[in-house]
């Protein structure tokens, strides 16, 4: 974007969380909460982070802040006077948050501040807005309270409320103006970056855009980088300058907003973009659906990890099926290998409306087919005999043959394969095995 | 679909009594549902639309609250009827969902108890059919392996599988009836697209009637088939869905349209709040947000409804002979939408 | 607290058990009256506890003693008209009284308290006891003796332990005299008694005592007291000297083996509720000669109890609802109590000063208002005693239920010199201000130091007012109101400024009133005292005689009212142990007689008939009288409340005996 | 599975604690002035034997003379094999004195925790579902008159009403009475009533709050749009949720009052408990028996907070045992 160093730095940056068992408490392993993401947030730039509830977005957040401490990777943040600064000797850089001191940190805090989903709980209800506002200039070491009232009067003013609102309490406020004292804490300080999760998913639509545009308007006037964390591409996009959007704590695509937008490369964007409400009647097409839920980070799918959701998934070079059927057909495979098929609901649910003896054998498959959302026959006649034969040994409760059988035959390189990222140009990649075949983007540089 | 709507309210109005007086949530509103149809009450926090779906089978709480009206369900007036046949149609014929799963659901009870509890307060079925059914609900509203999730507790499932399991919940008992107050609001986009498409599906396969409450245009456009748009306890607008998307008639229909993202940094949301609940101005109640407010705005009650066109009504003193529409209709709005949208599908 | 008093056990001729009925008031008492809700005084509490459970059971040998004035035949249980012909009342009821803490063990080998005593003595009778004239009365053995020296003890015959023990005899006791109390691992509580005796068993159901010097009173010393023990249970402990197995025995805690040797057998003893007891139809006092007829048919209630009533309200509701018999009432109920149907309460003279004893502190510690004591004079001692109205406090303060206490004697003892030899100060003309100033400048001629009046006001040297502070009992009410009473008297009457301070009992009696064993002087430390050289030696100094004034506790007091003692109306030389000056046991104050107590003691150790004991009585209380080592105040009375069908009980001292021949007139 | 290695580790815990506990105890007592020996030197002073000698007779007497380690060990053992030693104020093995009195400590003390366990929750909830009503007010005034007076004030009055006035209840505990028989429940009737009001009225608050809370929560809500009836919606949707934050605090607030009232109800109404046990044992310097009774309270206070922790986890199903 701009030749000028980067306000903030994110290289490789890891959090898992370990998980223990057992009586000692040993670690047996870890959920790997975010997974080495990188990105970089330039002077004056909003950077969208998009993704699912549990994408691992806000961890994200919480360790480029130090809220919480990275397990590994580079947070270099070159804000306040920092600029300039090369590396160390030993490959370290003395900019690197994670490295940062408790003076350095306290330093940080106060140039790089975070708001918060949730304006209502982050205040005290006991204590008027003014007071909490100003008490971040106190902690900071501003001891004359007229010059802190005075500053935080501006700035009260200057985010749309006004200066008698100084004295007044939490409950006092609506949502959305919780949200705008929420701004002028977090600008009280004069910080180069504001990290802001989800600051207005809590509001109204009409609060939303409200709230959008002030920031939109404090940023040009104080000069902020954000980063900004969100769940809606709708939001990201009236106020973002890029995006990554993040699945499964990595990254599996970024680029600038508008490109991203008219030509998204990876499944999971068009997935997200497609979930955005379409304010108009007429349009009702259901569009791609984005099912399930993200799994869990403690055990993530191998390969691509969206693969297992991706309406796009990969078929192997024997099968031509539909695109559904094939889709369908990777879920019930999975729901087998983990015994997920429930013979005897099924066999009771079809005994609902009929008799003992009607239940044969293939009535009993095709509930099962049913239950799967699979095609009472697939287009690929080989495909359709794996099937069968799986779905025989499913009904003779051997689940260990079944999955032999269908994990032996409908296999995806998206599970084989880790993608990498390809460039499409002026900063915009994808992580899609679908796109392997591209240009190989060269290695995601940090010192681009 | 009979000649008789399902659900019809007349001159609802429910008022709460607190510390500062006497707060009016909905103030006299009319309207109808018929028969497997989708209606929306649309409207910012605070409008009042919440507590009016809420009166209909007077969950809000009685007293502070005090609910007066008419509320024919299948020719029933609910508003005359003892508690007991209250709470036999409650969660049997009309049934609800709200807004937030996490906290609608009881922590302490597994899912599917509390699915059976609904069930088993209405029907006479034995716990093994309450289960089966309930397994079989769960199974229809999209929780994969549902009869080993039975008998989780709320806090194992996601949002959007709280969400799924309250729909459950709510069609337990088959009703005719669906209300959906905010459904998807504490949800991510991405879920709450799957639960509007489940809802979509639902109402296709059960044949009920839903009355959803949001604040959400977008999700207005994706399932409604009439909308009535609410302001401060009363309906500002009201037409089938087409209506109020192509050619909103209401100034404030309007504002609530240019506050969808899709319109970008243009608009900084509506100006100001919403009027105090316990002293409503004179006049239209949106008046002193309104950009097209004129004096007569502000005297008197809210102006009655006019009809625009079939089915199309709005509040809105400029409809009013004697005033010129074409100040509030000149707003390119409708038109505004449909390229957007050609721009999208791309 | 047994700790605290088995201190002096080694004196000679005070045993254990007497030391503890010496002290009116410990400081379990002032911990009942604390929760008590401090409406009760501790007085009154500390009397329930023993009171209403050995007050009237004289074979237990704690209380009752001797005191032979004659006055009888007002007992209704005497039945002396009725003779032969009597008809004997029926067997019924049962006999429950109330105390206020458990008992710590019924082994009648190592029990030293009056509690206790009781609840053993329901089931065991000991040697012997004193009547209703404080005449000897044997029980289990008879004694007698030619010269006072060499003592014959004739056991009774047909006294029969439980199975296996079978018959008492003499060797029962002469084994437990020589293989127990005369060993030195045997540890028990009699074991004082019995050190300079030589005992020998002269016959199947006779043996005899010789002691070091003659005694005549020795019975009333309660020193030759015993229980019958079986010899098999105490045998295999003797053998492996294990005092501590003896003491934990169970047999013996069980008093499974009592036979017809008492009233009642035990039926159970739990701990914190108490003992039940069922009727021994075999009791032996139903075939001696001795006593009334009634004993004939004795015990006449089918069961008795001794419950343990922590709180005073408790055990008089209890009292009232008839569940229990009898129980101590507080004088300011008693008209009340009395005034019931089912109730009636007696009046009962006692020994114990309980609340009516002034200490003065003549330690160095004392007299904190200046230079000189002047509690060391005894004309100072004389005004203090000349300037409390004893008649108006006891008044006030037990409702009339007291006696004015004049010299270191009940009026009803025999030992009491008689009104007419003793000045009665604090009543009538030997009580004001002008005879009490009058006596304190006789005082002040004889300090070394400038102390006198000033508009009636005392000041010493320093012309300021002599101020004095008065310790009394925490939460005891009465106490504290005793106290004010004799603030505003030592005001008016000589000019004096108390203060009163209460404090608990634990706490007097561990920082001010006894010492610790380190500020005991070293013994045979010498002084001269009233002109004659003094030794402490032998047992003093101990932690109440630590030693000549220089000795004392660490904390300072100048008056306290916290201690009632025991006068010993039966046996006048039991007092020894407090007016012998240096070589007596209990000595906190720091008196040294000016008169010749020495050899008034001697006069009565060596006396050879009651009329020399007499004459050495008389001149020991004029003087105690002249001098108030103590400022004697009053005696309280005893006022037990009891169910009104109850027969038996007297207002005498003595009342309790003959226990087996009370009994119910329903 | 979780639920055994927590209820595994909290038990563990447990036994630390009264390990510890114990040790303390030891601890106090080794470096304590030992009476026994005191009397011993005394009596040995006085007698004119040589003191010293005499304390290392006794000392030798008493296994004194061992090395801490192990007479600290000893210790443990006896301890852990319930040889608690003589009780000297009452000449009976303490295991014996403790478990007389425990006998009838429990036979108040169980009735009234399940008094206040039941009580307690439902005049919280009444309070509640009636908040600020006078309905609210007068359970609220209720439980807080019985709060507010003194135990040993009101066991006293109630004694003097009923027992002596009115006569119907003994003033005197019967400890010949049987457990389940009328005399026993006539007896005990009013020591259980006046622990329960007193113990009542923070159970009730915690209770009130909490589910007054839960009253407004969403999923209540939920329940009457199901068509749940009010009294099966307080039944099944408040009181199960309020029993998780109040069994946090139940256990906590019966032990005091159990420790604090009890010994006063016990003195009023002579009943020969845990708590004079305790007192006596205390007063008499029995320092066996004193010790014997802090390890009863030490195994109740433990106990009861490991129940506290094992029902709270089972009640809300939302903890997670490895978090803790």
């Amino acid at each position: 974007m701009t030749n000028s160093e980067p306000i903030l730095q994110v290289n490789d940056l890891k959090k898992h969380y370990p998980i223990k068992r057992g009586l000692l408490n040993r670690e047996v392993g870890a959920a790997k909460a975010v997974d080495g993401i990188s990105f970089e947030i330039n002077p004056g730039e909003t950077v969208g982070l998009v993704g699912e509830s549990g994408c691992g977005k806000s961890t994200a957040a919480t360790s480029i802040i130090r809220l919480e401490d990275p397990t590994d990777g580079e947070v270099i943040f070159n804000g306040g006077d920092r600029q300039g600064a090369s590396r160390n000797g030993d490959g370290t850089h003395p900019n690197d948050v994670t490295r940062f001191n408790k003076r350095e940190l306290k330093r940080f805090r106060r140039e790089a501040q975070m708001i918060f989903q949730d304006p209502a709980s982050s205040f005290n209800p006991r204590m008027s807005v003014g007071r909490a506002v100003s008490e971040m200039l106190e902690i900071h070491g501003m001891k004359d309270k007229h010059r802190r009232r005075a500053i935080v009067e501006d700035l009260l003013e200057r985010v749309g409320l006004s200066a008698e609102d100084y004295d007044r309490y939490p409950h006092e406020f609506s949502g959305g103006q919780k949200q705008r004292i929420g701004l002028a804490r977090a600008l009280v300080l004069n910080p180069d970056l504001i990290i802001a999760d989800e600051p207005v998913s809590a509001l109204d639509v009409s609060i939303q855009a409200e709230v959008l545009s002030l920031i939109d308007d404090l940023q040009d006037e104080f000069g902020l980088s954000l980063l900004f964390i969100s769940h809606d591409m709708g939001v990201i996009k009236s106020i973002c300058d890029r995006v990554a959007v993040m699945y499964l704590g990595e990254i599996v695509e970024i680029g600038e907003v508008e490109e991203l937008f008219r030509n998204p490369q990876h499944p999971y964007t068009e997935e997200l973009m497609s979930a955005i409400p379409n304010p108009d009647p007429r349009d009702r097409s259901e569009g791609i659906s984005l099912s399930g839920t993200v799994p869990s980070p403690t055990n993530p799918p191998s390969g691509c990890k969206f693969h297992t959701r991706c309406h796009k998934v990969v078929q192997s070079d024997e099968f031509d099926l539909e695109q559904e059927a094939w889709q369908q057909l990777l879920t019930f495979r999975q729901q087998v290998s983990i015994q997920g098929v429930d013979v005897d609901e099924i066999r009771e649910n079809a005994l609902l409306g009929r008799s003992e003896e009607e239940i044969t054998d293939s009535v009993l498959k095709s509930e099962v087919r049913k239950e799967f959302d699979l095609p009472s026959e697939l287009s690929d006649r080989e495909a359709e005999k794996t099937l069968d034969n799986a779905l025989d040994s499913i009904i003779a409760d051997d689940f260990e043959s079944a999955t032999e059988t269908l994990q032996s035959t409908f296999t995806t390189p998206c599970e084989e394969i880790e993608p990498e990222f390809t460039d499409h140009g002026d900063g915009h990649r994808s992580a899609c095995i679908r796109h392997r075949n591209e240009i190989q983007s060269m290695e995601l540089a940090a010192d681009d | 679909m009979s000649d008789e709507p399902l659900l019809e309210v007349e001159n609802l109005r429910t008022t709460f009594d607190t510390d500062q007086g006497e707060l009016i949530a909905v103030d006299g509103i009319d309207f109808s549902i018929e028969q497997g149809e989708t209606v929306c009450i649309v409207g910012e926090s605070g409008s009042g639309k919440t507590v009016a779906t809420e009166s209909i089978t007077r969950i809000v709480p009685i007293p502070p609250g005090e609910v007066d009206g008419s509320v024919r369900f299948k020719g029933q007036g609910l508003q005359s009827i003892d508690d007991e046949a209250l709470r036999d149609i409650r969660g049997d014929q009309i049934a609800h969902i709200f807004q937030n799963p996490q906290e609608a659901m009881n922590h302490v009870y597994t899912i599917g108890w509390q699915i059976v509890e609904g069930l088993k307060i209405h029907q006479d079925v034995t716990d093994e059919e309450a289960r089966a059914k309930a397994v079989e609900l769960l199974d229809r509203v999209g929780i994969a392996n549902a009869s080993a999730r039975f008998n989780d507790y709320p806090h194992e499932f996601s949002g959007g599988q709280k969400q799924r399991a309250m729909i459950a919940m709510a069609l337990a008992t088959d009703p005719d009836l669906l209300i959906a107050d905010e459904p998807t609001t504490a949800l991510d986009v991405t879920v709450q697209a799957q639960i509007l498409d489940l809802l979509n599906e639902l109402q296709d396969e059960f044949g009920m009637s839903i009355l959803l409450v949001t604040h959400d245009l977008g999700v207005v456009a994706q399932i409604a088939d009439r909308v009535i748009v609410m302001y401060s306890g009363k309906v500002m607008e009201r037409g089938d869905v087409y209506q109020i998307f192509e050619e909103p008639a209401h100034p404030y229909t309007q504002a609530l349209m240019k506050c969808l993202p899709e319109f970008g940094g243009n608009a900084g949301g509506i100006q100001g709040t919403l009027p105090d609940p316990t002293d409503p101005p004179d006049g239209c109640r949106f008046a002193p947000r309104c950009e097209h407010a004129a004096s007569d705005c502000t005297v008197g009650d809210q102006p009655a409804e006019i009809e625009i066109e079939p089915g199309h009504l709005a509040s809105c003193i400029y409809y009013q002979q004697g005033y010129d529409s074409s100040v509030v209709q000149n707003d390119d709005l409708g038109t505004n939408a449909n390229e957007r949208t050609e721009a999208a599908d791309d | 607290m047994p700790q605290q008093h088995g201190q002096i056990e080694s004196k000679g001729y005070l045993n254990r058990r007497q030391w503890l009925s010496m002290l009116g008031v410990g400081s379990t008492a002032a911990i009942a009256g604390c929760l008590g809700g401090g409406d009760g005084d501790d007085g009154e509490d500390g009397e329930d506890g023993s009171d209403g459970s050995d007050g009237e059971d004289g074979s237990d040998g704690s209380d009752g003693e001797d005191g032979s004035d004659g006055s009888d035949g007002e007992d209704g249980s005497d039945g002396e008209d009725g003779d032969d012909e009597m008809e004997m009342p029926e067997v019924q009821g049962s006999y429950i009284t109330a105390t206020s803490t458990g008992f710590e063990t019924l082994n009648p080998l190592y029990n030293n308290t009056d509690g206790a005593a009781t609840a053993i003595g329901r089931t065991l009778d000991q040697g012997y006891t004193f009547d209703e004239n404080g005449d000897y009365f044997p029980l289990v053995y008879d004694m007698s003796t030619e010269d006072g020296k060499v003592w014959t003890f004739e056991v009774r015959d047909g006294l029969e332990f439980s199975d296996p023990y079978g018959q008492v005899t003499a060797e029962t006791f002469v084994y437990q005299i020589q293989e127990l109390h005369q060993t030195d691992w045997g540890n028990t509580p009699s074991a004082v008694d019995w050190q300079d005796v030589t005992v020998e068993q002269t016959g199947e159901m006779t043996f005899q005592a010789e002691l070091e010097t003659s005694n005549v009173l020795w019975p009333r010393t309660y020193a030759p007291l015993l229980y019958p023990i079986p010899i098999d249970i105490m045998k295999p402990y003797v053998e492996d000297e294990d005092a501590k197995g003896l003491e934990e025995e169970q047999e013996l805690l069980e008093l499974g083996f009592t036979g017809n040797l008492g009233p009642f057998t035990l039926d159970e003893w739990e701990r914190s509720a108490g003992t039940t007891y069922s009727r021994n139809e075999n009791y032996y006092l139903q075939n001696i000669d001795e006593g009334p007829e009634l004993f004939n048919n004795a015990p006449y209630f089918e069961s008795a109890e001794i419950r343990i009533i922590s709180e005073q309200s408790s055990r008089l509701g209890a009292l009232e609802t008839g569940e229990i018999t009898r129980a101590a009432v507080p004088p300011e109920r008693v008209s009340e109590y009395d005034a019931m149907d089912n109730l009636k309460v007696l009046q009962q003279p006692q020994s114990f000063n309980t609340g009516g004893l002034m200490a003065v502190n003549m330690r160095d510690n004392g007299w904190n208002a200046g230079p000189g004591n002047l509690f060391r004079h005894i004309p100072f001692r004389q005004a203090l005693a000349s300037a409390i109205n004893k008649r108006e406090l006891i008044k006030g303060i037990r409702y009339g239920f007291g006696e004015p206490h004049f010299t270191w004697q009940p009026r009803f003892s025999k030992w009491y010199p008689g009104d007419e030899n003793l000045t009665l100060w604090g009543v009538d003309d030997n009580y004001g201000e002008d005879v009490a100033k009058e006596l304190a400048r006789e005082a002040f001629e004889m300090s070394d130091h400038d102390y006198g009046f000033d508009g009636g006001q005392l000041v010493g040297p320093d012309g300021n007012q002599v101020t004095l502070e008065l310790y009394a009992l925490a939460g005891s009410e009465t106490r504290i109101q005793t106290g004010e009473f004799i603030r505003d008297e030592l005001a008016d009457n000589l000019g004096i400024n108390v203060s009163v301070e209460s404090i608990e009992g634990v706490t007097f009696a561990n920082n001010y009133w006894s010492t610790g064993q380190d500020n005991v002087a070293e013994n045979g430390i010498t002084r001269e005292i009233n002109g004659k050289e003094v030794t402490w030696d032998g047992p003093v100094p101990g932690p109440s005689n630590p030693g000549p004034r220089e000795y004392h506790p660490s904390e300072s007091w100048d008056l306290s009212i916290i201690y009632g003692l025991n006068t010993y109306p039966l046996n006048p030389l039991t007092n020894e142990a407090f007016f012998d000056g240096a070589a007596c046991s209990y000595n906190p104050v720091g008196y040294y007689p000016e008169f010749d107590a020495k050899s008034i003691f001697e006069q009565m150790r060596n006396a050879s008939s009651q009329s020399e004991i007499q004459e050495a009585a008389n001149e020991l209380f004029r003087n105690v009288n002249e001098e108030m080592p103590y400022i004697t105040i009053m005696f309280p009375d005893g006022l037990p409340g009891m169910n009104a069908d109850l027969v038996g009980p007297t207002e005498s001292f003595f009342s309790g005996w003959d226990f087996g021949a009370w009994y119910f007139d329903r | 599975m979780g639920l055994g290695r927590y209820v595994a580790l909290r038990v563990a815990w447990a036994a630390a604690v009264s390990m510890i506990i114990v040790t303390i105890a030891f601890l106090l007592i080794s470096f304590s002035p030992n009476p026994e020996i005191q009397d011993a030197v005394r009596s040995a002073s006085l007698q004119g034997e040589n003191p010293a000698e005499a304390r290392e007779r006794i000392k030798e007497l008493r296994g004194l003379d061992q090395p801490l380690h192990e007479r600290y060990l000893d210790f443990m053992q006896n301890v852990y094999t319930l040889e608690w030693g003589w009780s000297d104020s009452r000449n009976q093995p303490v295991e014996e004195a403790l478990l007389e009195s425990v006998y009838y400590t429990a036979q108040y003390s169980i009735p009234w925790t399940i008094l206040t366990v039941l009580i307690g929750p439902l005049v919280g909830l009444y309070s509640a579902a009636n908040m600020y009503s006078w309905k609210d007010h007068a359970a609220t005034g209720f439980a807080f008159a019985g709060w507010a007076m003194p135990n040993f004030f009101f066991a006293i009055i109630l004694l003097l009403v009923f027992g002596i006035w009115l006569e119907w209840i003994p003033i005197t505990y019967n400890t010949d009475a049987a457990v389940f028989s009328l005399e026993n429940a006539r007896q005990l009737f009013f020591p259980v009533f006046v622990l329960v009001t007193g113990s009542i009225a923070a159970t009730m608050r915690v209770a009130r709050n909490e589910s007054a809370e839960f009253i407004n929560a969403d999923f209540m809500k939920t329940a009457k749009a199901k068509g749940v009836s009010p009294f099966r919606a307080y039944a099944y949707h408040v009181m199960r949720p309020t029993l998780v934050p109040l069994s946090t605090t139940l256990v906590g607030q019966l032990l005091a009052v159990f420790l604090g009232s009890s010994l006063l109800v016990e003195f009023v109404f002579s009943i020969p408990g845990l708590g004079r046990t305790t007192f006596d044992a205390l007063v008499a310097q029995d320092t066996n028996l004193v010790l014997g009774s802090v390890l009863i309270f030490t195994f109740i206070g433990v106990v009861g907070n490991l129940l506290e922790d094992l029902v709270f986890t089972v009640l809300d199903p939302r903890i997670s045992y490895d978090d803790r």
